[in-house]
């Protein structure tokens, strides 16, 4: 190797060496062990763990509270990510175009992703309260009949998928707009003098240029739908009957209530293998089809 | 009939007189050219014709029709902007087919016309490609396929030719002037470079600070230019213009006793004289001394003082005359120029 | 050199009550100078206990914690806590005699006495008596019997012009502590939920399915209830809002309830079916296992200091919590604030019908699973008996490993 | 910026977007509006309201007081200090390695780190619990920044950044005479600015505001966030009530409103700058 | 002594090979060019000599050290990039001082250096400011000052001036070439501008494929190109290459029986003459047509056909000859280029 060769090669493993470290100790270190644990059943009382084999991974086959878990979670996500994609993408082309306070509007809409999950959960709560909660208060105004928001099985998650699609509809705006401002006036003039209208230059020029945005807005999207549990702890903690349970909380609640680790450690490999799943997609196939540079 | 008339046109931002009260007509099928120096008001007239400006004042015409109001939409206009604005997730074929789709020109006819443009661009290999696979001369040629699928008969070109080299340019400028008459079509082309509007134009409007300076054609700018402004504006080098003085044996350059100049009829004028016409000559009247001499490929210039002022001398080839020579110039005496001194205007 | 003692508490009220606690134990140390007593407040019992047994996973266990009586066999299993008879010669355990039977039976098993009970509660019934009024009922006579919750109830159930309900007769939670509440309903009913070493339930048998299904019918049949789970959180807020005439909540809640309703209201016993009758509740000290000798010593000093009957006493005056023995409410502090408050005195009178709060190995997770049952019926996802019946099978999986 | 787009709304459109966005901002303010109003009126005002209700400070007293809250303060601010701190310096060193060297194994550790995008610590809760045990630092502020003071975001942020410096002017404070760190301190990290800016404000905003794992390793006041004694604070046995928690809300983020209420211009504008795209 | 010396450098990269087994000397105090077209290696020679790249072989001497695997930091060089390469977070004066601080020159020497660099530079008002808030031509100056306070021996340039419009563009070659004679600085400066190079060089070297291909003063390259290649790549227009074909009256010019080149040894040679050094005159001996027209500012081209070829004639100032038109043509007998129709090189 030349001098510069080697030069290269010590400083650059010197720069990355702690990173590369902590990374390696906090992510990888613990994805394997999670993978070992997930074969064992954890010993009571200071007793050492057991070897079981797959039947932890058996057992999460007939466990109806995770099924019902990862389907929330399905659910949770396909609610989410749409939701808050597209709230996004308008709310950046609102604040960009202009508007009368201007400034407000995007502070508003920002304001959410300030404000910690766990504390804004609690003035949800008000919101979703049966009787006389905000909701409810403008519902009767409306005149249909109460809706008990948190505490049927069928709405609790509507009401979870609301509050998520509020906390990051304003975060991915941001990178709209970023993205936005990105595009060239001139573009949008030469689609005027070519006579598209409004619905046209927005689907046919401003979307199409939006997608590597997009991309990484969903990347983050479905990250966070698999990462945002906090409301959870505040709003049903799961229920009822853990209809608004979500698959990291569940992993918490088995892992840091039942102190069954183990199987707590099979519950997170299937959510590493969302996680992995949803990276592959995205970046495989969407990838191939939104890159235009 | 003149395919675009501008009436006392005006366009203001706040205090900033963008465009003051211009009016002028493009006759139909011809390319007149909008030069300038930065800042004067030639994008903004352009985009005025194409309406993506408002008029503060006036009124604009597209053939007979008054469009002072209409949206750009509706102007039946073609523009080629100076980054193209070519749309970077479409392809060739979708870029320039992409307003005929938008107005729902049936396929057949689009087919067609893609067919003429590709064929008169030659622009046939690189249909599929995205724009960002293009270089810079096949992207303008992708933004004009654009503008004559169009088929309007107004093409307007703001600085079309400003992002590519000097040799492109000077292809792409023969390119464009050679579709435009054999199409006929009118033309109305931004540019702030002299020589490309010198070359191009079947008239030239040059502009100053949001006013017309000159209409003319390219001749009349160069051989009669009404004011200091236009001889300094055009031809490379530009004119050398020189104060005159007063003295004992009549009308001199300034700072020089001998270099006479009986053509002038006071002493308050400004004397233009374009350096291709001034000559070394043993039998020259005029003294001076070589100060820098500069190699320009097409030739070199040789800068010599004469009095108090410094004169531009075009010379051909590579010239080996060292600074501080002495030479004697000649020049071509029916074309010399006066200009008033207080108003720059041409005597 | 002092004996330093970490000590979790749940007491978890959005006021003072944390106060209290560091006053007592500020107290308690100018008492007992050679003792430190660090007081950690860790959230409401579910979430102490979490703190707690992570806390001995990672190997800092706090010395001294106030728990649910029912952790019980959770703490041992997890090998968490010891007995306080390993602690003090058996002439010194006689002191356990002190306390209400009925709270002990949650505190003992296998022999031992694993728990000192502290911060007990009951389930009691509060009702808005200017409601009572205007539905042309006696303020002052609350339900004695599930039909009579039934119907006054429906008295109870306001309507406003379109139909729409503005005041609910009852409210009986079925979050936070669904389990507890229903086992109140299924002693009325005549059925204990479990065995006494927690290792057996007996979710499906029909008098439980019967008390669920008395829980639904109220929303569903007798609509005296809101449909749906109805929120721990919220429940009281409700009854302040006037939202509901009844409520079916801790004894703890008697101070807030005073100082938040804005009306006379009354506290009554849970109403009976085939008998009276609600389970115990609320939190014991337990006295953790990785300590020093010094320390353990400390901590029942510590403990037997908290909960004499003064102290008992003060602390139920302060916080509506039930005074955990019997000569606490002998005291002069505690005639007086009986004689000027009555109702405090109505979770000790049902002390006499009071049984062991459902408490099994594997807590947590067992009662997640009745909770869960719970919330499926009274969402109408499923019937009673189908709900109970998972539940129970549920159960049984989780103890099979105790049942061996 | 950038100038006015053509295709943006006139006339009726533009009263008509106008509209659209102003229901959508009313929409998303309503809970903080609500808190405002909740926080500083009494109880009784927290589900009715009544534009003669009378103001009282009241509800934050009463929430300064029912928890340490100027504990949990110290705790937060010394947690996103600690974690800002060494994000900045790991993810500064890491992203300059990618950015300015080839070596062999790039590609590969470049994937390692990219990684923990996805798989965040957060996801795995249970296994860093362990290790914090391990290394017996739980119930720490330390414990809470170890598994997130590299970050995978970070590092991919500042080299896209450093990536888009020309390389001339790295070139040009080699030939200068500046060394490597040299270079990375005068030129890399000063151009990169607003990137550092934006994440800053992001990293500060996640872990204000971050929950689950602060639940997990604080058991006692001494480090516990103040996301995490809210709620503590906030469930309680009794009952919610809102308008103490609503004051606790407030004031708990309002450092973090206020800072963005103030720098919300430069820090929209930082991101356009960063380039996040 | 020269100040840097090349020896057999070579630098690839897998494949290709961007220099190409190189060898020159620069004369210490002087100003060598290294000219040629986009890609053929010249930023790559630089930079090899500045350290920014290493040799793939070879060795490289500044002064008589040798420094093939010294650091950049090391070589004790100046350089001036493309695009300046200002540090955009420093002011003018942190920008200049940049190197001396790095390397703990003591403050009262930095100051004096600084003063030095801003009197030569006339930067003295500027000093304060960001560069985004200067012109390109006080940038450029910047750039400069920052090559000059290193009081480095050798100064390199990788195209400093590629980014100015035209006119700021002569000024700056102007003051460059000034500062470098007047400092004796030894300078390499890369462009791919041969009007530049001519211009402004001691000795240029022409690079092609990563290869030397003439090496030599501006004035021999001008009037004796090696090969085709020079020949087409130095004048502007270029010179113009005709085929000749052999016919009954000796040899033509291709396609053309009338239009002899008596000059020529074989029909197997490729004629060069520049458009400068053709006239229009009616008594000259080749006939052609006039095909184009175009105004390039300083003068006019003028092309004709003459037989099958094209040629490029030069006229000073705007011409009026119509396309179409038949014109004779005369040539400078003594400036024909002969070159060997295979390998391109000169006769
Ligand atoms: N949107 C605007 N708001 C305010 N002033 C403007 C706007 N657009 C242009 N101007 C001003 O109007 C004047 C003319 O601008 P215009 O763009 O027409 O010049 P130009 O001749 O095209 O210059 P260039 O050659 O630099 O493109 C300038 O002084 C400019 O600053
Ligand atoms: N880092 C690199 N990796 C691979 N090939 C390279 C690299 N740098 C340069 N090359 C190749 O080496 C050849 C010479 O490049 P170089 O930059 O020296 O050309 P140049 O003469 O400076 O061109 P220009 O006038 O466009 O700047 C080119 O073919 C280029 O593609
Ligand atoms: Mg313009
Ligand atoms: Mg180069």
């Amino acid at each position: 190797m030349t001098y510069f060769a080697k030069m290269r090669h010590v400083n650059a493993w010197l720069f990355l060496l702690p990173a590369m470290a902590l990374i390696v100790a906090f992510t990888h270190v613990p994805a394997v062990n999670t993978f070992i644990n997930s074969f064992f059943l954890d010993g009571r009382g200071g007793m050492p763990a057991e070897f079981v084999g797959l039947e932890n991974f058996r057992y999460l086959l007939e466990d109806e509270v995770f099924l019902k878990v990862l389907r929330n979670n399905l659910l949770f996500a396909s609610g989410t990510i749409p939701l808050s994609i597209s709230l996004a993408m308008v709310m950046a082309l609102l604040v960009n175009a202009k508007l009368p306070g201007q400034a407000w509007l995007r502070l508003s809409y920002f304001v959410p992703t300030v404000l910690p999950m766990i504390a804004v959960a609690n003035i949800w709560l008000f919101f979703f309260t049966p009787e006389y909660g905000l909701l409810e208060q403008v519902r009767s105004f409306l005149g249909f009949s109460g809706v008990n928001w948190l505490g049927s099985e069928s709405t609790a998650l509507i009401c979870i998928i609301a509050v998520a699609v509020w906390k990051d509809a304003g975060f991915f705006m941001i990178f709209y707009l970023a993205a936005l401002q990105q595009v060239p006036p001139s573009l949008g003039e030469a689609a005027m003098l070519e006579g598209a209208s409004r619905f046209c230059y927005y689907r046919r020029i401003v979307f199409p240029l939006l997608m590597p945005t997009t991309l990484f807005v969903l990347v983050n999207a479905t990250i966070n739908a698999f990462r945002m549990v906090d409301h959870l702890f505040v709003l049903t903690q799961g229920g009822p009957n853990n209809a608004s349970s979500l698959l990291l909380y569940y992993i918490y609640e088995v892992s840091f209530k039942y102190w069954d680790t183990g199987y707590g450690a099979t519950l997170t490999l299937v959510l590493l293998g969302f996680l992995g799943l949803a990276s592959i997609i995205q970046f495989g196939v969407i990838e191939k089809r939104v890159h235009y540079r | 009939m003149s395919a675009i008339r501008m009436e006392h046109v005006s366009r203001h931002w706040g205090s900033v007189l963008a465009v003051d009260d211009i009016s002028f007509e493009v006759e139909q099928g011809s390319l007149l050219v909008l030069l300038g120096p930065s800042g004067c008001g030639k994008s903004t007239t352009l985009r005025l014709i194409a309406g993506l400006e408002e008029v503060t004042s006036g009124h604009i015409f597209i053939g007979d029709k008054q469009v002072t109001n209409l949206p750009p939409s509706r102007r039946q206009l073609a523009m080629v902007f100076q980054s193209y604005a070519l749309f970077p997730h479409l392809t060739v074929r979708e870029n320039i087919l992409f307003g005929l789709k938008v107005r729902k020109v049936p396929q057949a006819e689009r087919r067609k016309r893609l067919a003429r443009a590709v064929d008169i661009l030659g622009l046939g290999s690189l249909l599929d490609r995205k724009p960002s696979a293009l270089s810079g001369g096949q992207q303008q040629r992708v933004a004009l396929g654009r503008a004559l699928v169009a088929e309007a008969s107004v093409c307007l070109m703001d600085e079309p030719l400003s992002n590519l080299d000097a040799k492109l340019r000077q292809e792409m400028r023969r390119e464009i002037r050679a579709l435009q008459q054999s199409l006929g079509m009118t033309m109305v082309y931004v540019t702030h470079d002299q020589v490309e509007a010198m070359s191009m134009a079947d008239r030239i409007i040059l502009l100053e600070g949001g006013r017309i300076v000159q209409n003319g054609t390219p001749a009349e700018l160069f051989s009669q230019p009404a004011t200091v402004f236009t001889a300094n504006f055009i031809g490379t080098p530009p004119m050398n213009l020189l104060g005159l003085s007063r003295c004992s044996c009549g009308i001199t350059i300034a700072g020089c006793d001998e270099a006479r100049v009986p053509q002038a009829d006071s002493a308050d004028r400004i004397l233009g004289i374009r350096p291709e016409h001034l000559f070394f000559d043993p039998e020259g009247g005029w003294h001076g001394i070589v100060e820098t001499v500069e190699y320009l490929g097409f030739g070199s210039v040789v800068t010599c003082r004469v009095g108090s002022e410094a004169l531009a001398v075009s010379v051909e080839g590579m010239v080996t005359l060292a600074p501080g020579s002495q030479v004697t110039l000649r020049y071509l005496q029916d074309r010399l120029h006066f200009f008033h001194k207080q108003t720059g205007e041409r005597v | 050199k002092q004996t330093e003692l970490v000590f979790y508490f749940p007491v978890s009220v959005g006021g003072p009550i944390t106060k209290i606690i560091e006053g007592m134990t500020t107290e308690f140390m100018k008492q007992h100078p050679d003792i430190k007593v660090t007081p950690v407040y860790a959230g409401i019992y579910r979430d102490t206990l979490t703190k707690a047994l992570t806390a001995l996973r990672g190997g800092e266990p706090p010395h001294v914690a106030v728990l649910l009586s029912t952790d019980m066999f959770t703490l041992i299993d997890e090998n968490a806590v010891i007995p306080y008879d390993d602690i003090l010669s058996p002439a010194e355990m006689s002191f356990t005699k002190n306390f209400f039977p009925g709270f002990m039976s949650n505190s003992q098993t296998g022999g031992k006495t694993w728990g000192i009970p502290f911060q007990r509660s009951t389930i009691v019934m509060y009702w808005n008596k200017e409601a009572f009024k205007a539905a042309g009922l006696d303020p002052n006579t609350p339900p004695k019997t599930w039909a009579e919750l039934v119907s006054f109830g429906k008295k109870l159930t306001k309507k406003d012009a379109s139909g729409q309900v503005t005041q609910w007769g009852v409210a009986i939670p079925s979050t936070g502590y669904a389990y507890w509440l229903f086992q109140a309903l299924a002693i009325q009913n005549g059925a204990e939920l479990m065995n006494q070493e927690g290792t057996k339930v007996f979710f499906d048998q029909p008098k439980a399915v019967e008390a669920l299904q008395f829980l639904v019918d109220l929303a569903f049949k007798h609509e005296v209830s809101p449909k749906g789970t109805i929120d721990w959180a919220t429940t009281p807020r409700d009854f302040f809002e006037r939202r509901t005439a009844i409520m079916w909540t801790t004894t703890g809640n008697l101070t807030n309830v005073r100082t938040n309703a804005k009306f006379d209201f009354g506290v009554g016993m849970l109403p009976a079916n085939t008998r009276p009758g609600s389970p115990t509740g609320g939190g014991n000290f337990y006295i953790f296992k990785k300590t020093t000798p010094e320390q353990r010593k400390a901590a029942v000093t510590f403990v037997q200091w908290m909960t004499t009957a003064d102290r008992a006493a003060q602390w139920g005056i302060d916080t509506g919590y039930v005074a955990v023995r019997p000569d606490a409410w002998q005291t002069k502090q505690m005639k007086e604030y009986v004689k000027g408050f009555p109702y405090a005195a109505v979770a000790r009178d049902q002390l006499e019908y009071g049984v062991a709060e459902l408490s099994t190995h594997d807590n947590q997770r067992v009662t997640k699973a009745l909770d869960d049952a719970i919330q499926a019926a009274v969402n109408g996802s499923k019937k009673p008996a189908d709900a109970l019946k998972d539940a129970q099978k549920e159960a049984e999986r989780i103890l099979r490993r105790y049942n061996k | 910026m950038s100038t006015a787009n053509i295709y943006d709304g006139k006339g009726i459109y533009r009263y008509l977007d106008t509209a659209a966005a102003w229901t959508l901002a009313i929409l998303w303010g309503m809970p903080l509006l609500y808190a405002i109003w909740t926080a500083f009126h009494p109880a009784e005002f927290s589900t009715s309201f009544n534009l003669m209700a009378p103001l009282t400070l009241d509800n934050f007293r009463k929430a300064w007081n029912a928890a340490p809250f100027a504990r949990y303060f110290v705790n937060t601010f010394m947690l996103v200090t600690l974690v800002l701190s060494a994000q900045l310096v790991l993810c500064t060193l890491a992203a300059y390695a990618f950015a300015k060297y080839d070596f062999r194994g790039k590609t590969i550790l470049f994937a390692l780190v990219l990684m923990q995008l996805m798989i965040m610590p957060d996801v795995l809760i249970v296994e860093n619990y362990r290790t914090m045990g391990r290394i017996g630092i739980l119930d720490s502020t330390l414990s809470i920044s170890l598994p997130y003071m590299a970050s995978a975001f970070g590092i991919f942020l500042l080299r896209q950044a450093f990536k888009s410096i020309p390389k001339e002017l790295d070139d040009a404070a080699a030939v200068e005479g500046a060394g490597p760190l040299q270079i990375l301190w005068r030129v890399y990290v000063p151009l990169g600015r607003p990137v550092y800016l934006a994440y800053a404000l992001v990293s500060v905003s996640y872990h204000w505001n971050n929950f689950l794992w602060p639940l997990l390793v604080t058991n006692t006041v001494n480090s516990r966030p103040l996301t995490v004694g809210l709620q503590v604070f906030s469930s309680t046995e009794q009952g919610v009530d809102w308008s103490i928690i609503t004051a606790a809300t407030l004031m708990t983020s309002g450092p973090l409103l206020l800072g963005f209420l103030l720098f919300q211009r430069q820090f929209v504008q930082s991101f356009m700058r960063a380039g996040i795209k």
